[in-house]
């Protein structure tokens, strides 16, 4: 275990020198195949529509404030809530995991880049143009408008005969392409493209989230396609598969969706898991207690995850055996998700703790995704459950576990990588304040959800009468929402100003153990000038035996005007620029996207649907025909 | 750096301790609603000792809220422990670099499971016991689901209504679940039980309200978005002894004391008397409902003082609709009126030959019901009024067409000019409706 | 193995070797593993297919059905069973043998560097043949297909008739979809080989696309077995 | 390095030669007619052993392709594992679902 790493034969990035390589521009952006960088577009693209999606729910929530309002009409309303569940979990907490996926999983693992660098930029311009193609309706009153789930036969023909859910139908689909590419370019990368030395099992914990998340990805991912096409023909070209008058089932759509629906709960939280994963260890000067029960806990959350799917449908009347099996199998997650609580909890015993607002944020991360967790559990007895489901009790819930899990964990990794990704450290003062009040307004906004639900309030209701002894809990929601908007308007602030002027970060701020901290903040354009030989879980740290733990954080000032070297001057070939996987991306969305002339005009329909595949079928071609790298 | 270390020791201490007290006061809020469920500011409580069901629901519902506490006041507290007692201080040595410890990761995996199995088998129980066949003595209710309101038959009785359930306490009630359209999800939440409605499926719930139940008026809900007016999707459910039951639904069978019977055999004096009633007590449109002057209804209907007063709805029109002041309706005009307008088509109203819709709501005892339009409205002639002229401005997205001349109706996309009624038309039809109880 | 694992030591541009493989863990090819793992997806795409198929048997209000006939209770018109079992069986044989073509294929790429003489062993070594001859076995299989969906909907048949209609026309609508794909991809092989001849270090090429077919091959056994012949 | 997979076999050692291939289709085809004649047989077609030996034997076609001709049998464990795990799971969904909606029935007096 002495020297584990390279030394660097480099010094750290300048901050006169572009960020990744020596392409600048626009157009470098649009045409980049590094994986950075699309980590870097991802995390902006995601930012924006995390603040699209809860400036929804802050429109949901100044309706929901006093009973009785009509700030909304009931038909925006229901575009509204469908709309701030879609964007969140498609569009802001998925790509959010994504941008750590792309820029940080080549890092850990001592990769140059993914597996398959065109397909990681084609993901990205898919999830781009799909996310405007299904936000873009609400600003004509035509999102979707059947519930983030669209239970059939709500979202057919017969009960939904506008473009509202054509344009939902078509944009996951759009959306389903882009993560089914990545999730095959990930599973890729990590079973292939890992350093000498670095094996399975000494992969970081966020690694490990990743890799079992992509596999929920690719295997849940076709059901739901599945499902949509079945809607897309009913809508489209008359098939019956949820028409009543045929005899369809409307249990088939509920449980091919959740079959998806499930695994992808936990697509959305076990990124977060990794990302806290990565911090506690970091501050508390301690390896992650119990590596490979966490590994195994995940993966068997993972697996798990393909076998409970029916615990979101105990009201539907599926007969007690089937209430039975869903309800113990649910109870069994509970215990892989307790081992990880208590191996944090034991990550950090006997640690020296650090409090960064990344360490806040992790810390938030396990305090409320208990809370969200303890909920689900009384979700897992179908009896209760039947007094709990479709309630704001529901509701509370699953913001708990996505907003206490999911964001604060992503939030945790924004802070934590964000000089990683920079170069530049945020402000920790305006973090600290950040993390305060978005804990406050989490804890005010999502609480007394539990309480309104358990005192009878259904959810998905544009409106309430008074007397129903909900108003308290009502406004009290509703406040917290400001609250969480003030905490997010300082993340904002931070987060910009801290791109501009932040102090600078140098190689590793936190003195942290993995890969990713060994080369420049932000990194060269090919990671790793020598690709590193691992013989460690913490390779960082057993460079030094644990010993130099409390040395100096990396100020970056040293060697201000030395260069990070060119991949063209090491000699090592990277993935050229190129424009064909966003012409792929173009073809498909327009292709796919075009079908909702079907319903307008049919000669548009054919040009632009024709049009779509021509331009996706020749790009394709041109990809696959031409060369990955630049000759040099 | 420097700022961030310091910053760290200040709010380690201060701040930490700050952020949960959002955590604490909700514990200490859900103590206290716990404490005071079934309290008369929390109408629609969930876990109620009221019927069988729910008592073993709640049962199971306070194992559950016992153990989660357990393990909630470990884990946030460990927490706390944890950050005050290892907080970085300037001298602290490094830690060791503990990569885990078997046994601890056994115990924590084998006694989550051991309390899982605690929480297991009372869940199972309960699923058998809840999902059990009904009674065979268990009074019938088809409740059958529509975007959005709710239509009650009592096959046993020959009796349709909507909106309004009447339920005999004491006796086993097993609601067998339809829908006409899409999904819909039935909920009383006093009573316990939630239960989808599955277009081309059949789903029951049963439970036994208690003795101790009795006169009371409870809230139900959709629960399942069901389009736009999921929200107004409500209904009351009125529990009552089994006397009150009897003479409710023996007068609900048959049609209602006003235009009981078809013209042809009207007694002479009947509708004269009737109508008179009926105008002076709709003389002047706003007239409340139970000011009313009409002949008493012979049979139970639920007392207005005892209704809880989360049962009656308190949303108002949109100021949209106008009508004329100061209109009187009559009934007998009324009843013509509405004979010969379109709202035959989708209503019902037994003992008026004309009317045998089965779309709307059966209207037989429109008069004895306290809310209208999917129970979103006080039942006031005011109301009505409104309601008929044009109802998809008081319910969006109502299947209900807008009947008032001149009113625009979105079903046509169209302003309202054959077949429209106008304001005194209206007002006679409401005077009609109300005068059926 | 056409990927070359490359000494990290001397990572650096000189050690990528001309195709620009780089360094992988395992040794193996980047397109292999991804193929596998979309592979495994697709499981789960045509599980769900013909779960539904499955689900929706027997609750079709009206007819035609597959295995028995029906007569319309409104205009006394009789349908027959509507499945057609010798041709399937038919197209199903194609359907194999053409596997068996694609494996030969590979098989010719790999060992190109046998010296063969006699007429029946230069046959095993034309990769073009063989892949052509997928190709071919595969336009075979579609157009059975298409001969079952015309005759289909001349009987009474068409996408919108019921539940067993809908259910089975994507089904096997999906599945003759991706036929349709690999017969454009043999094409793009047999092209390749014609102009300038697979190598055995480009075997990989010739894998991917194997695997892929034979993927198309099992599922279908499992919807002929599943479809066709159980009642 | 790669300690934590199998090292890279030399494939081509291992690959069947076209003998095989040709006596895998043979054996294909035959488990194929057995197939479709059961399906004419009335009396093995109406047994209650009709549909088990219908999915035995098309399980024993799908392995057998999988097996030799996508080469899993020869193939580095790692193509293995990528592919049974997700068809375990898939089969597995299926055959809840099939339950959950009541085509199968664990009491198969009632007639599954």
């Amino acid at each position: 275990m002495a020297t584990t790493v390279a030394p660097p034969i480099y010094a750290p990035a300048a901050a006169s020198a572009s960020t990744y390589g020596e392409k600048t521009g626009v157009w470098s952006w649009i045409t980049t195949t590094d994986h950075k960088r699309i980590g870097v577009l991802y995390l902006f693209t995601s930012l924006f529509f995390f603040i699209f999606g809860g400036l929804e729910a802050a429109v949901i929530r100044a309706q929901l404030a006093a009973p009785n309002q009509s700030l909304v009409s009931a038909e925006l309303y229901n575009q509204l809530f469908t709309m701030h569940g879609t964007t969140m979990v498609f569009l802001a907490i998925m790509p959010l995991s994504a941008a750590f996926f792309n820029f940080l999983i080549p890092l850990q693992i001592g990769a140059r880049d993914v597996a398959f660098p065109r397909l990681n930029a084609f993901s990205y311009w898919v999830y781009l143009l799909g996310g405007i193609f299904i936000t873009l309706p609400i600003f004509a009153g035509l999102a979707p408008n059947g519930g983030w789930f669209g239970y059939a036969p709500l979202t057919t023909m017969a009960y939904n005969p506008g473009l509202n859910i054509d344009f939902w139908v078509l944009g996951l689909q759009i959306l389903g392409i882009s993560s089914l590419a990545a999730g095959f370019n990930f599973i890729t990368t990590i079973i292939n493209m890992r350093a000498p030395g670095m094996h399975l099992m000494r992969m970081p914990m966020f690694t490990w989230a990743s890799f079992v998340v992509q596999f929920l990805v690719v295997l849940a991912f076709p059901v739901i396609t599945v499902a949509l096409v079945f809607l897309q023909f009913d809508r489209f070209f008359g098939t019956n598969f949820y028409t009543l008058t045929a005899g369809a089932d409307p249990l088939l759509w509920q449980h091919l969706f959740w079959i998806f629906g499930h695994p992808e709960v936990y697509i959305l939280i076990l990124p977060a898991f990794g990302l806290v994963s990565e911090v506690l260890p970091t501050f508390s000067r301690k390896p992650l207690f119990g590596y490979a029960v966490m590994v195994y806990s995940g993966i068997l959350i993972g697996f798990l995850g393909f076998g409970v799917w029916a615990h979101h449908m105990f009201s539907v009347g599926m007969g007690p055996i089937a209430d039975t099996v869903f309800s113990l199998t649910t109870m069994l997650i509970a215990i892989p998700t307790g081992v990880k609580i208590f191996n944090w909890m034991s990550t950090m015993w006997g640690g020296k703790l650090t409090f960064t607002t990344s360490m806040c944020f992790s810390i938030g991360l396990v305090a409320m995704f208990t809370i969200g967790g303890l909920s689900g559990v009384t979700h897992a007895s179908p009896p209760t459950d039947l007094q709990q489901t479709d309630t704001y009790y529901v509701v509370a819930h699953f913001h708990y576990v996505l907003f206490g899990g999911s964001i604060m964990g992503i939030f945790a990794g924004i802070y934590h990588y964000f000089p990683k990704m920079f170069g530049r450290l945020m402000n920790e003062t305006l973090g600290k304040w950040h993390f305060w009040i978005n804990m406050i307004g989490m804890n005010l906004t999502f609480g007394p959800m539990h309480l309104s639900g358990l005192l009878g309030m259904p959810r998905r209701i544009y409106t309430y009468d008074a007397n129903q002894g909900w108003d308290l809990f009502n406004m009290m929601s509703s406040i917290g929402t400001a609250i969480i908007i003030v905490a997010t308007l300082i993340f904002l602030y931070n987060f910009f100003t801290s791109l501009k002027s932040g102090p600078r970060a140098g190689r590793d701020p936190w003195g942290a153990s993995t890969l990713e901290w060994s080369i420049p903040s932000p990194p060269p354009e090919y990671n790793f000038a020598v690709l590193p030989n691992v013989t460690s879980r913490y390779p960082l740290w057993d460079v030094t035996d644990g010993h130099d733990l409390s040395r100096e954080h990396h100020e970056g000032h040293e060697n201000r005007d030395d260069r990070v070297p060119t991949s063209r001057e090491l000699g090592i070939p990277m993935p050229a620029n190129t424009f064909k996987p966003v012409m792929a991306a173009l073809g498909l969305c327009t292709m796919l996207g075009g079908m909702t002339l079907k319903h307008v005009n049919d000669v548009a329909f054919y040009v632009v649907v024709g049009g779509g595949a021509t331009m996706l079928v020749v790009s394709l071609y041109a990809w696959l025909t031409s060369p990955l790298e630049e000759s040099h | 750096m420097a700022s961030f270390s310091r910053f760290c020791r200040i709010f380690a201490g201060a701040q930490m301790f700050r952020g949960l007290v959002p955590v604490a006061r909700t514990a200490v809020l859900l103590l206290a609603v716990a404490a005071t469920a079934g309290a008369q500011q929390y109408p629609n409580t969930s876990f109620n000792y009221t019927t069988e069901m729910n008592e073993a629901v709640t049962h199971l519902w306070d194992q559950l809220l016992f153990w989660a506490t357990i393990v909630f006041v470990i884990v946030e507290i460990g927490i706390l422990y944890i950050v005050f007692k290892f907080k970085a201080r300037p001298n602290s040595p490094d830690p060791k670099h503990v990569h885990g410890n078997t046994a601890l990761e056994i115990a924590w995996t084998a006694i989550p499971a051991v309390i899982l199995a605690f929480i297991a088998v009372p869940t199972v129980k309960t699923i058998f016991m809840t999902q059990a066949k009904a009674p065979a003595n268990a009074l019938q209710v088809e409740v059958i689901g529509h975007q959005w309101w709710w239509e009650f038959r009592y096959p046993q009785y020959g009796i349709t209504t909507a909106t309004e359930l009447y339920l005999p306490v004491g006796r086993p009630v097993n609601f067998k679940l339809n829908t006409k359209d899409v999904l819909h999800s039935f909920w009383i939440p006093r009573l316990g039980g939630k239960r989808d409605l599955i277009s081309n499926r059949t789903n029951y719930l049963w439970m036994t309200p208690r003795d101790s139940m009795a006169m009371k008026s409870l809230n139900g809900s959709c629960n399942e978005y069901c389009g736009s007016s999921h929200a107004n999707m409500k209904f009351r459910a009125f529990t009552v002894t089994p006397e009150q039951f009897a003479s409710w639904a023996a007068h609900q069978r048959g049609p209602a004391v006003y235009g009981a019977v078809t013209p042809q055999s009207v007694p002479a004096a009947t509708p004269a008397a009737a109508g008179a009633a009926a105008t002076t007590r709709s003389g002047q449109i706003g007239a409340a409902l139970a000011d009313a002057a009409a002949p008493a209804p012979v049979g139970f209907i639920f007392p207005r003082e005892k209704l809880d007063p989360s049962s009656l709805p308190s949303a108002t029109p949109p100021s949209s609709i106008g009508f004329t002041a100061g209109l009187a309706g009559d009934a007998e005009r009324g009843q013509k009126v509405y004979s010969r307008s379109s709202c035959i088509g989708c209503h019902k109203v037994s003992g008026n030959p004309m009317s045998a819709g089965v779309i709307g709501p059966n209207l037989t005892h429109f008069g004895s019901r306290y809310s209208l339009g999917g129970s979103l409205y006080e039942n006031t002639t005011e109301n009505l009024v409104r309601w008929i002229k044009n109802a998809p401005a008081m319910k969006p997205g109502s299947l209900m067409p807008a009947i008032g001349n001149g009113e625009y109706n979105p079903a046509i996309k169209a302003k309202v000019t054959m077949g429209g009624l106008s304001d005194q038309q209206i007002a006679d039809v409401a005077a009609y409706l109300q005068a059926l109880k | 193995m056409s990927a070359t694992a490359v000494e990290p030591t001397m990572a650096g541009g000189e050690s990528h070797d001309a195709h620009g493989h780089h360094y992988t863990s395992t040794g193996l090819d980047n397109r292999k593993i991804a193929i596998w793992a979309f592979i495994g997806s697709e499981c789960m795409l045509f599980v769900s297919l013909i779960s539904t198929y499955l689900i929706y048997k027997g609750k079709s209000r009206v007819g035609p059905y597959p295995h028995e006939a029906w007569t319309d209770p409104a205009t006394g018109e009789t349908f027959k069973a509507i499945l057609n079992i010798p041709v399937t069986s038919f197209s199903t044989f194609v359907l194999l043998m053409s596997s068996l073509a694609m494996v030969l294929a590979h098989n010719a790429v790999v060992n190109r560097h046998v010296k063969r003489t006699t007429f029946l062993a230069r046959l095993e070594g034309n990769s073009f043949f063989w892949l052509m001859s997928t190709a071919v076995l595969g336009i075979v299989f579609l157009m059975c297909q298409a001969y079952e969906f015309t005759s289909f909907v001349h009987e009474g048949l068409g996408l919108t008739t019921n539940l067993f209609s809908s259910s089975f026309f994507v089904l096997t609508g999906f599945h003759g979809a991706h036929v349709t794909a690999g017969v454009l991809w043999l094409f793009t092989l047999a092209s390749i080989d014609k102009t300038r001849g697979l190598t055995p270090a480009e075997e990989l090429k010739i894998d991917l696309c194997a695997l892929y077919w034979h993927f198309v091959d099992v599922v279908w056994i499992a919807i002929f077995v599943l479809l066709y012949l159980i009642k | 390095m790669a300690h934590d997979t199998d090292a890279a076999h030399d494939e081509h050692g291992h690959h069947p030669t076209a003998k095989t291939y040709l006596w895998t289709a043979l054996f294909l085809t035959i488990v194929t007619i057995v197939e479709i004649s059961a399906y004419y047989i009335k009396p093995w077609e109406q047994s209650a052993i009709y549909v088990p030996s219908m999915i035995f034997m098309s399980a024993v076609k799908f392995a057998v392709v999988c097996a030799v001709y996508m080469h899993l049998k020869y193939d580095n464990k790692l193509f293995r594992n990528l592919f049974v795990g997700p068809l375990a799971i898939a089969i597995v969904t299926c055959v809840g679902l099939l339950f959950l909606f009541g085509k199968v029935a664990i009491n198969l007096g009632s007639g599954a």
